[in-house]
């Protein structure tokens, strides 16, 4: 018998089984026991996050989190990351990412009403680099689009590291009755679970193991591993599932994602301590003569299983035609606790539920502290400050990012107040009292020069951009994209990384409720190693009110909120000029935490006229911003830094 | 010499073509059996070369850099001298 | 705005008759697979549409709308890929150039207003002569201009030709447009001037 | 019996290609010395028809009510019947 898994992996297996798994057995550990689904080398140090709240409905554990806005109106959040595949097919790896995180979001039962795509890239005068950007960029671009659900905030970074290595992050907010929340965790013994949306083909096979194995097999080799999606039919599945949700035939819910059909079924019966019996012949094929393995573990796009009783197959089958998506009565749950596979008549897969879902042993890596982090080259001294201004401005990292986002349709559904470009997207629903705030990113630089001082700081710098517009954040997710986890130091800064996020949401009492780990970012093609990104994304709730613009206007004041400290290392500036003197890296303060509080509060007062948060560029670039309509004269004496 | 390059990007076969299978279904809805479509993309470049050869390579280079993605697109193309 | 309105499923085509006005909406009908709006404007549905605008029942299609509207021959001309081949959304400035019709019967002829467009096919084509034709009869609606009103090169987002935004059929009852009217009705999220179109189709059904 | 259209769809002559200029300026970029770049979409459609003079009618009607823009667009195929 061949062997498709870790050695110790199959040793372990072979003894619980107390025989040999065959192939399609061993297909099914390979993808539920990676690092993507099963969170190996992360599970424990996960565990440290504070995940508690009086606004937290639905916590970790679910395919999103459900968090409390107003009365029974609740908020639905994910952050996904589809960094492997948008490196093979840039195009089709993004679009795939948004369509699998509107999913998630789309199975609590909840609307999608709203994006935010935090992207990295390698710099951007390597073409291969400028060819990812343009066409991840582009992915995102036709499928929100057409699925109709607006990018409102987002980031784009880009530093060497990532060359030939891409980040592409998304996060999705959506909308729904506290009474309507679904649960993706099956209920009852003899329901049915049905398929429906997209057909099945050989649509990256082995995609979740595929994420586990850093790319040093040239993607040619591969047989297409790459999903295609196709945003129309996912605009059909999220109509048809919430019609079907109103109906109130749907017991439970799930999205195929890692894994296919596999990983769905088997995560939704052990949710509920139940075992499932799968029929492959009944799943819809779009193409003839697929394996037991290819139909169990491929992941083509668009695709979602939803427990129902015997008696609504039928409303759910006329509700699929309706729609014109495929529909098929793919699997029983039962009491017994088993993953069980019928093909052609004879059970091909028998494996116990708890050992598939839940039995991968964790990693326990080591971690040694790093050493090595290489700053640029040190420079002489500078004398024309009008050059170097220029030159930062012009940087990818700082110029305006309006070529990305006006190609995303960031005004459907009608709710977007404060556009993209500013310090966070506000959206303005009509049937709420509150409006939602969002922000998200962190800067990778500064974690990298201290994993846990840097995220900590992510997380003041997401709340600040909240504080801008008087919002206060009501939760956290995140998506934590490191290099490879058995290089000691890469495990260091992801270990360092997660407590800084676990203290940094305490400082600020607010819950992390959800995220992603993307592990094995490197690229032997460009021998480069992303830097430590953990990708925040945070939402905020204001009342409604006439919210200050991040642009000034004639006649203004500006007011300097904070102060300023000799923290130049990893700073735009010396990235862009070379390094001026022996500085400090940024680390966190605890009157960050109070002055926010502040600007907060006063900006609900309602006597700011425009507000915005310094970040990369610092003050030069914060003011050029500000005074992009009307410009701006900055005096600064050098005993007391007013303005 | 100027050449004329007509080239043909296909996806490869077995991957995913939702808008071929979408037009095969308006196709059916107006009444026209169709059994499949599949879609593919067209480029006719006029470009400059020393000679035939060379011809041959710099389309053969543009088709793997830009025009196709070599993981999930086919590529074919022909030739001719435009003078 | 006191007017009861309903969303058809384009397969429900009984309900439709029914209707004193038909918006046709944004969107991405049939995923803009093959051209924006061609698939969608061969459903029986649109049949249903014709002989309502043959009646004389306002039409308005919206973006997408506007596509099914040039794509079933409802109106003139062809909607293509923008000039820069890419998605666009932004706020634009439009003028007023006829508003003897039910949509822009509440704004002045050379009237300034701001609606936002959202499309990737919203180039507008037509001939030389078919140009001349809408001119001669006064068929434009809507154009892109600057803040003065001029309908330059800079003030047009997609290179439609003499920047058209929008416009007539013969009897001057389907209207279709590229930018979004829906998306102006709300000062805080950007104009209110859309409300104004929306208001004149509800006087005009309502005499 | 099964024919296989191979149906090209072009813009006419002087309707403007903004897809061809662009992908012109791309590969000018990448150091190609390309005159001129136009695009095209090309369909392959399988579909059933009693005789050669049936499939030439289908496939007609397919180009010029579906396929096809007849403002913007001219459209050229060719059959072979598949067995």
């Amino acid at each position: 018998m061949e062997r498709i898994i870790p050695e110790e992996d199959y040793e372990i297996i072979r003894k619980e089984l107390g025989r040999e798994p065959n192939l399609v057995e061993q297909g099914c550990f390979l993808n539920l026991w990676s690092e993507h689904c099963a969170y190996r080398s992360s599970s424990k140090l996960l565990k440290t996050l504070p995940t508690q709240g009086e606004r937290v409905v639905v916590g970790p554990g679910e395919d999103a989190a459900v968090i409390r806005l107003e009365n029974d109106i609740c908020l639905v959040i994910g952050m996904e990351s589809h960094n492997h595949p948008s490196y093979v097919d840039p195009y089709s790896g993004a679009a795939t990412g948004v369509g699998g995180i509107v999913r998630d979001i789309l199975c609590m039962g909840a609307r999608p009403i709203a994006l935010m795509d935090p992207l990295y890239f390698g710099n951007i005068d390597n073409p291969k680099n400028l060819y990812l950007f343009e066409h991840v960029v582009a992915g995102i671009s036709d499928y929100g689009n057409c699925i109709g659900v607006p990018v409102v905030r987002g980031e784009c970074f880009f530093d060497e590291s990532y060359s030939g290595n891409p980040l592409v992050n998304v996060v999705c907010i959506g909308i729904v009755k506290e009474e309507k929340i679904i649960s993706s965790k099956g209920r009852r013994a003899g329901d049915y679970v049905v398929l429906i949306g997209s057909t099945t083909g050989r649509d990256g096979l082995g995609g979740a193991s595929f994420a586990s194995r850093d790319l040093s097999s040239t993607p040619d080799e591969d047989r297409p591993s790459v999903q295609i999606g196709d945003p129309y039919t996912e605009k059909l599945i999220i109509e048809a599932t919430l019609e079907a949700m109103d109906r109130g035939i749907v017991e439970a819910c799930k999205d195929l994602g890692a894994a296919g059909l596999a990983g769905a079924s088997s995560e939704m019966a052990a949710g509920g301590g139940l075992g499932i019996r799968i029929f492959a012949d009944a799943v819809p094929l779009r193409e003839k003569g697929l394996t037991t393995y290819e139909i169990l573990l491929a992941e083509s796009q668009e695709r979602m299983i939803i427990e129902v009783r015997p008696e609504n197959v039928e409303e759910i089958a006329e509700i699929a035609r309706k729609y014109d998506i495929a529909f098929g009565v793919v699997g029983v749950l039962t009491q017994e606790k088993k993953f069980v596979v019928e093909h052609n008549g004879e059970v091909v897969v028998d494996l116990p539920m708890d050992l598939l879902v839940g039995g991968a042993p964790p990693y326990d890596r080591k971690a040694r502290k790093r050493t090595t982090y290489t700053l640029p080259s040190v420079s002489t001294e500078v004398s024309d400050y009008r050059n170097i201004i220029l030159k930062i401005l012009s940087s990818p990292n700082v110029a305006f990012k309006d070529w990305v986002f006006r190609q995303y349709d960031h005004e459907v559904q009608i709710r977007t107040y404060v556009k993209p470009g500013e310090d966070c997207g506000v959206l303005l629903d009509p049937m709420c009292e509150h409006m939602i705030a969002l922000s998200c990113g962190c800067n990778p630089r500064h974690v990298a020069l201290n994993p846990y001082e840097g995220t900590k700081l992510s997380i003041i710098e997401n709340s600040s951009n909240l504080a801008v517009v008087g919002a206060e954040p009501i939760c956290i997710v995140n998506c934590l994209n490191f290099g490879n986890p058995e290089d000691e130091e890469v495990y260091w800064d992801f270990r360092e990384s997660v407590r800084g996020l676990g203290d940094g949401a305490r400082e600020i009492g607010v819950p992390v409720v959800g995220g992603n780990v993307s592990f094995y970012n490197e690229s032997e093609e460009f021998g480069t190693e992303v830097l430590p990104t953990p990708s925040i994304g945070m939402v905020g709730i204001l009342p409604k009110m006439r919210v200050p613009s991040m642009y000034l206007s004639e006649g203004e004041s500006i007011v300097l909120v904070g102060a300023t400290y000799d923290e130049m290392l990893g700073s735009e500036f010396y990235e862009c000029c070379g390094v001026l003197s022996e500085s400090n890296a940024p680390k966190f303060r605890r009157e960050y935490v109070e002055s926010i509080k502040k600007v907060r509060e006063v900006v609900r007062q309602g006597i700011v006229s425009s507000a915005h948060d310094l970040s990369i560029g610092g003050l030069a670039v914060g003011i050029c911003k500000m005074a992009l309509k009307c410009g701006a004269e900055v005096r600064i004496e050098h005993d007391s830094a007013t303005l | 010499m100027r050449y004329l390059a007509d080239v043909t990007i296909k996806l490869k076969k077995g991957v995913r073509d939702p808008e071929g299978m979408t037009i095969t279904r308006a196709l059916r809805n107006l009444g026209f059996s169709v059994e499949e479509v599949s879609s593919a993309k067209k480029y006719y470049v006029l470009f400059e070369a020393e000679d035939d050869e060379e011809a041959e390579n710099k389309i053969e280079e543009m088709c793997r850099k830009l025009l196709s993605n070599p993981i999930i697109h086919d590529y074919s193309y022909t030739l001719e001298v435009k003078g | 705005m006191g007017c009861p309105a309903e969303i058809i499923w384009y397969k429900d085509v009984g309900s439709l008759r029914m209707c004193d006005a038909v918006v046709i909406p944004g969107g991405f009908s049939y995923g803009d697979y093959l051209r924006a709006g061609a698939i969608a404007a061969r459903t029986p549905v649109m049949d249903v549409v014709r002989d309502m605008a043959e009646d004389g029942v306002p039409i308005l299609g919206i973006c997408n709308g506007f596509q099914v509207l040039t794509e079933s021959l409802l109106l003139e001309g062809a909607l293509m890929i923008n000039e820069y081949p890419k998605f666009i959304c932004k706020w634009c400035t439009l003028r007023v150039e006829e508003n003897e019709s039910p949509f822009t019967s509440k704004f002045d002829v050379g009237e300034l207003i701001r609606i936002p467009i959202a499309h990737k096919e919203g180039r507008y084509y037509h001939t030389k002569e078919g140009l001349e034709r809408l001119n001669a009869s006064n068929l434009i609606a809507l154009r892109y201009v600057d803040e003065n009103g001029e309908p330059n090169a800079s003030a047009n987002p997609n290179g439609s030709v003499e920047n058209i935004a929008g416009i007539l059929n013969e009897s001057k009852n389907v209207m279709g447009l590229m930018p979004h009217p829906e998306r102006a009705c709300n000062s805080l999220l950007g104009s209110e001037d859309g409300r104004r179109m929306i208001e004149g189709i509800i006087e005009f059904i309502k005499k």
